[in-house]
């Protein structure tokens, strides 16, 4: 196994389209080292993107924040404006593990790991984000949903990298929320997650975004579900109309963390909750 | 003093051609209540293999067989325990 | 019997003080040595081959270009471990556990392993070995495994314990019988019966600490092994009899053990690696990692249990039967037996019958657990006696008061009890402040007893006393827990010196007597006992030496204190001499002194403990957070109450973590689903409330301070404490341990449903 | 068999070279080839802590970092943790309220401690519990551990005012 270090997003994207082996990019490695771990993979070659000058950093503009590829849960987690901005993708950003998993887990690491059960993902699709994404040749900005095409497969085409994700600045009057499902109260992989932004106009829901992780091959974006809140202050039928179409957008697998049944039935007790976090951070009154 | 008592036994180890559930051997420890059944019930040395312990009028004895026996006491044979 | 009783009332200088454990600081400063942590001049890295089947033919193993890759010293399968166990079948089991003859007999069992210069070469070998496997239908459920059409795992098993002998091999390897009195009477007698069947997973002791070894076996026969084990006398005979090694010959010393809970008292790899160090005259180090400790070592059984109880209105329970049917793994054991012997142990119930069956399937052997056993019958008994006492309108700890085993009952093994403190657990349960704490929406309270055997067994012990007055106290019981402390703490104790006076450290099989393992709760009570007899035997040593220093007869001294005091007439103005100055002249008086004792510790005593255990559940999730947890236990005697608590502690949440989210997860196809501690989910500290002890001490007659053993019995009440808070929080009795999320979901829904 | 690279670093304080195999992660390294084996293995995959470290001052399991990624980093391991032949407070402490059994996971523990008291001097029960989440213990049942952070931190505080102590 060769290691590389280039300094450039567009240099590691070149020696990536080069290899000829097994190749991986090496960001915060809680994937791919456990791969190497078990066996799973046997690269050739792997490239560490570390090394490139302010990949590690989150830059703040007018139009939002562009968070670099190697910047961890941890950076993430101690940024007061994107928290401020972006609760619910800092909160998804900050589930992902242990302290210790949060000192190295990427959110394009979490994108690029195509896992059905990713917790950063619904939440970054719910705020709109897009990866920026360096080929070889030219650089493309895809949005995130668009991103991930099954378990373990992504756009991206041989030599191209994530270097960053941008987040937009929030409209006003937005806010949104995260939660998963897990059976412990921390080190687990999601058995349900659900991801919601919201915009209110004068109390009332005007724009909503519902995003599922874990209940299918790739997140899921629940049209039905935003409706059922549009207009609405968040009423309990609203609620239950979310609920309802949350449960019915799942198309999970039995697998040994949960049931097809539950997690159906949990999609939408995690979907109301969510929107009750997500109300009053756009302004709501509950 | 004689040595008889009875012996009670675990039903793992009542055996076809053996013991019923008590039995009255003459012994002084438990050597040589072990002797004795064993000279008496061939197939009890099979169970012995398998391991044996002794209650003692409530007390276990896994290893000692020169504990004696006090006559009148109350006399197991229980399956030996492992533990974690 | 015949110790010294005084010793029970006795007033303890040391004892009973919270001592800090003599190995503290090289365990915080990363100095201690694991099993993982020793190397040797030239050592190579040992890798196993695991099988990918549930259960396959071996019919071919090509070993020939793994053995031709640059870097590879040795590569051994079971033609390399021939069989030397001469008709032992429970030895033949354990060398086919370690190493497979001809067939694969679960998921993860060993079929080859190689050594080779550095990792990548041995994982590179395994790689280039080719077994073909004919595969071979498997059964991994314990009823399923009962049932006649069940692929027969071992034709060599035909059910032992029943009549007539069956003709025909099954995986029903047993059927045990206990209790007494006439159960149909006794249930005739009962104004409500209550009948349930429950069932629970296969759990891992999950000790942080992989199996790790370093085997070095000579051309002469001469061989050392370094292991992380529970008892290395234990794993030097085994492995001296599986090799064909003299067992003074083989040199086992124990690492610092990084938890074992019972999964550390059987051999795994230890055999394996040192039939790749004869093979290439080379030291190999081998280090399982968390995958193969999941598939290849042993867990718990999995079991499926039916209780039927009866009590009149007053709470009498007038008979109680249980058949519980315990998988061993793809060998036999003793599993069924042992919950036969626990399942209603702490009740005097006149009329009681236990039928245990031991069943094979297509698992990793069983092993050990921490109460072997009992935790699962006890989450089956103590659900069933919540469910009675609300049948007939009482509350459940005074049910379980009513019925209690006391002094005189008589066991359902057979013997009467002798002193134990069930009855003391409960009642200071029922006392508790928890009792009557307030509890919130969708939180719920439940309180569970539990037993578990003490042993004994065989201990050695040294103690050397240095001419500066320093004591060593040399032991042959591996220290899991923090053991050396409370051992230093009896040896300062009986000589009457300071703790800081003595040095506890563990010896190597040749430089002590065999001891057992520690397993059975039995490190504090039996090294313990070992070590005061030790002690008094250097102290009978000390007076000796201060008779000849005075020229006075040794019937004239006394030993107070720490010091020699004379006493008969005429030496009545003699100061005393310390152990400091006898202990200087030592070499001028008769050389060096030592107290040695070898002992069969037998009479240990018995473990009772209750539980109190509130939890609330989510409603809409299933989701169950323990809020807070109170174990009350008796100990006898806390040597060291730091110790004794964290056993409590430790205990409580191994069995919260089975109550909750701990199981073996397989798949059709036989394969473990869930072999790392990512999907095996053990409690995290966020899962937990601080965990609250009380210690009882009724003392065990038969151990010089009345010390019982406390490391086990703690695992054995939680999983019913928590199915009763669970079903007092959520309204849904669960059966089917563990109850994690989706099942307590399910459970509510069918509830709902029902209306 | 992988290319085996030269990596600088400093570990502990000290300038520390070794040389690895690309795919060798640091943990191995830093027990096989820097020989401190106080970085357990309970895992290899990130879920146990106990071979947790700090690189450039941040937390990470050392099984989920590759070797050669230390190059020109500072790692800090359990053996990094007393200075000057005193233990660390977080140490003594682990010790006088009996915070270890068999003690496999206390270097991950006390390396994950100080890692959040460094961040948060005066962390409150949930936050310890949350902080330590990625560190298994399997004896415990973690209330010791809680009350040694408890009682370390409580100290270290006091210390601050009064002297230089406590890191």
């Amino acid at each position: 196994m060769r290691y590389a270090t280039p300094a450039s997003a567009k240099e590691a994207a070149g020696l990536l389209s080069k290899e000829t082996g097994a190749a991986f990019l090496l960001a915060g490695g809680t994937d791919l080292l456990v791969k190497l771990k078990m066996g799973m993979v046997e690269p050739d070659l792997v490239v560490d993107i570390k090394r490139i000058p302010k990949i590690d950093e989150i830059q703040t503009s007018a139009k939002g924040f562009t968070i670099g590829a190697a910047v961890s849960g941890s950076v993430i987690g101690e940024h007061k404006a994107l928290k401020a901005a972006w609760p619910g993708v800092v909160e998804a950003a900050n589930l992902i593990g242990s302290d210790q998993i949060q000192g190295r887990a990427t959110l394009a690491g979490n994108l690029c790991n195509a896992s059905p059960a990713a917790d950063s993902v619904p939440a970054m699709i719910a705020a709109g984000a897009k990866a920026v994404i360096v080929g070889p040749q030219k650089k493309r900005t895809v949005a995130v949903e668009k991103v991930v095409l099954g378990p373990g497969q992504t756009c991206l085409t041989k030599g191209e990298v994530i270097e960053a994700i941008t987040l937009p600045k929030p409209e006003p009057r937005t806010g949104d929320a995260y939660l998963r499902f897990i059976p412990r109260t921390e080190m687990d992989i999601a058995v349900v997650g659900v991801a919601i932004s919201l915009k209110l106009e004068r109390g009332v829901v005007k724009k909503a975004k519902v995003v599922l992780g874990a209940v299918a091959p790739t997140a899921v974006v629940v049209a039905a579900g935003a409706k059922a809140l549009v207009g609405s202050k968040l009423d309990d039928a609203a609620l239950d109309k979310l609920a309802a179409a949350c449960s019915a957008a799942c198309n999970p697998i039995n697998d040994k963390r949960g049931t097809v049944e539950y997690r159906t039935r949990v999609a939408g007790v995690l979907a109301k909750r969510a929107a009750k976090i997500a109300f009053p951070r756009a302004g709501g009154a509950l | 003093m004689n040595g008889t008592m009875r012996v009670s036994l675990s039903s793992t180890f009542q055996l076809t051609d053996g013991p019923g559930s008590t039995v009255e051997v003459q012994a002084e420890t438990i050597a040589e209540m072990m002797a004795s059944l064993t000279d008496r019930y061939p197939s009890f040395q099979q169970l012995l293999d398998r391991g044996v312990a002794v209650s003692i009028d409530g007390q276990i004895f896994r290893d000692d067989w020169t504990q004696p026996i006090p006559s009148g006491a109350e006399v197991f044979l229980i399956p030996r325990i492992e533990g974690g | 019997m015949g110790h010294d009783q005084k010793y029970v009332d006795k007033k303890y200088e040391v004892v009973g003080e919270r001592f800090n454990r003599p190995d503290g600081i090289d365990k915080v400063t990363g100095k201690a040595r694991y099993g993982a942590d020793a190397s040797a001049p030239g050592q190579l890295v040992g890798r196993v081959l695991r099988s990918p089947h549930a259960h396959a033919q071996i019919l071919k193993i090509n070993t020939a270009k793994a053995e031709k890759l640059p870097g590879v010293k040795s590569v051994v399968t079971f033609e390399d471990m021939p069989d030397l166990t001469g008709g032992d079948q429970g030895l033949a089991d354990i060398l086919e556990n370690c190493m497979a003859r001809g067939r694969a007999l679960y998921d993860g069992h060993a079929v080859a392993a190689v050594a080779a210069v550095d990792e990548q070469t041995a994982a590179q070998a395994l790689k280039l070995i080719d077994v073909k496997y004919k595969k071979l239908p498997h059964v991994t459920d314990v009823d399923e495994a009962m049932l006649e059409s069940a692929p027969v795992i071992h034709d060599r098993i035909m059910t032992r314990g029943v009549e007539p002998a069956p003709t025909k091999p099954s995986n029903i390897a047993a059927r045990t019988q206990m209790g007494y009195g006439d159960v149909d009477a006794g249930f005739a007698e009962a104004d409500v019966i209550i009948e349930k069947t429950y069932k629970t997973e296969q759990t891992h002791q999950g000790y942080i600490e992989p199996h790790a070894c370093l085997a070095s076996v000579n051309p002469d026969g001469t061989a050392e092994l370094w292991v992380t084990t529970q008892g290395h006398f234990v794993f030097r005979n085994v492995c001296a009899s599986l090799l064909g090694l003299d067992i003074a010959k083989l040199k086992v010393t124990s690492s610092e053990i990084g938890g074992g809970f019972g999964g550390k008292t059987h051999v795994w790899g230890e055999p394996v690696a040192l039939a790749l160090s004869r093979k290439a005259n080379r030291p190999v180090k081998l280090v399982m990692g968390r995958d193969e400790v999941f598939r290849g070592t042993g867990p718990t059984s999995s079991t499926s249990i039916d209780v039927k109880m009866g009590a009149k209105k007053d709470g009498t329970i007038t008979a109680a039967v249980a058949e519980l049917r315990y998988q061993g793994g793809a060998f036999p054991g003793n599993w069924a037996m042992l919950a036969c012997m626990t399942a209603f142990a702490c009740y005097d119930i006149k009329n009681n019958k236990s039928i245990g069956w031991d069943v094979v399937v297509n698992r990793p052997k069983v092993a050990a657990y921490r109460a072997p056993s009992a935790p699962m019958a006890a989450f089956a008994v103590e659900s069933t006696i919540d469910v009675l006492a609300k049948e007939i309108g009482m509350k459940p700890i005074d049910v379980r008061l009513k019925n209690v085993a006391r002094e005189g009952t008589v066991a359902p093994y057979g013997p009467t009890y002798g002193p134990i403190g069930i009855e003391h657990t409960l009642k200071a349960v029922k006392d508790h402040p928890h009792m009557r704490a307030k509890l919130k929406k969708n939180q719920g309270r439940g309180v569970a007893c539990g037993f578990w055997f003490n042993i004994g067994g065989q201990t050695c012990t040294d103690l050397n006393i240095g001419v500066d007055g320093t004591v060593n106290l040399t032991l042959g019981t591996v220290d899991v827990g923090g053991s050396r402390s409370s051992m230093a703490m009896i040896a300062a104790e009986e000589l009457g010196i300071p703790y800081e006076q003595v040095r506890a450290n563990i010896a190597d099989t040749t430089s002590l007597g065999h001891n057992d393992m520690t397993e059975g709760s039995r490190g504090t009570f039996s090294s313990g006992m070992a070590t005061v007899f030790a002690a008094r035997d250097a102290i009978g040593v000390l007076k000796e030496r201060a008779a000849k220093m005075w020229g006075v007869p040794v019937d004239d001294v006394v030993w107070e204190n720490g010091q020699a005091v004379a006493t008969g007439k005429g030496h009545g103005n003699l100061p005393p001499l310390s152990l400091k100055e006898i202990a200087a002249k030592s070499g001028r008086t008769g050389g060096p002194i030592a107290g040695h004792n070898e002992v069969v510790a037998d009479g240990a005593g018995m473990g009772f403990a209750s539980h109190i255990c509130d939890v609330e559940v989510d409603p809409e999730t299933g989701r169950s957070t323990i809020v807070r947890y109170t174990v009350v236990q008796d100990a006898g005697k806390a040597i060291n109450p730091d110790y004794v608590e964290g056993q409590f502690q430790g205990g409580a949440t191994q069995g919260i973590g089975w109550a909750l989210n701990e199981e073996y997860i397989y798949g059709d196809d036989g394969r473990l689903q869930n072999p790392g501690f990512l999907d095996y989910r053990i409690p995290v500290c966020s899962d937990l409330p601080f965990i609250d002890t009380t210690i009882l001490e009724v003392p065990n007659p038969l151990h010089p301070y009345g010390v019982r053993g406390v490391g086990e019995t703690s695992i054995v009440p939680p999983l019913a404490a928590v199915g009763n808070a669970i079903a007092n929080a959520a309204g849904v009795r669960m059966t089917h341990a563990p109850m994690s999320p989706p099942r307590v979901l399910a459970a509510i829904d069918e509830r709902d449903n029902a209306g | 068999m992988s290319n085996a690279t030269l990596v600088s670093t400093t570990v502990n304080g000290d300038p520390v070279q070794f040389a690895c195999p690309t795919d060798e992660s640091l943990m191995t390294a830093l027990r096989n080839r820097v020989g401190l084996t106080g970085v357990k293995e309970g895992c290899g995959t990130g879920d146990c802590g106990a071979c947790s470290v700090t690189l450039d001052g941040s937390l990470v399991c050392s099984c989920l970092v590759l070797g050669v990624e230390a190059e020109g980093r500072e790692v800090t391991t359990v053996e990094g943790l007393s200075e000057g032949g005193e233990l660390h407070l977080l140490q003594q402490k682990f010790i006088d309220h009996a915070a270890l059994q068999c003690g496999i996971c206390t270097p991950g523990f006390l390396v994950a401690a100080k890692s959040l008291l460094d961040r948060n001097p005066n962390p409150d029960e949930t936050e310890i519990r949350y902080a330590l989440a990625g560190n298994l213990c399997r004896c415990t049942g973690y209330d010791k551990i809680v009350h040694a952070v408890q009682a370390a931190a409580k100290e270290m505080r006091g210390k601050d005012k009064r002297s230089k102590k406590g890191r």
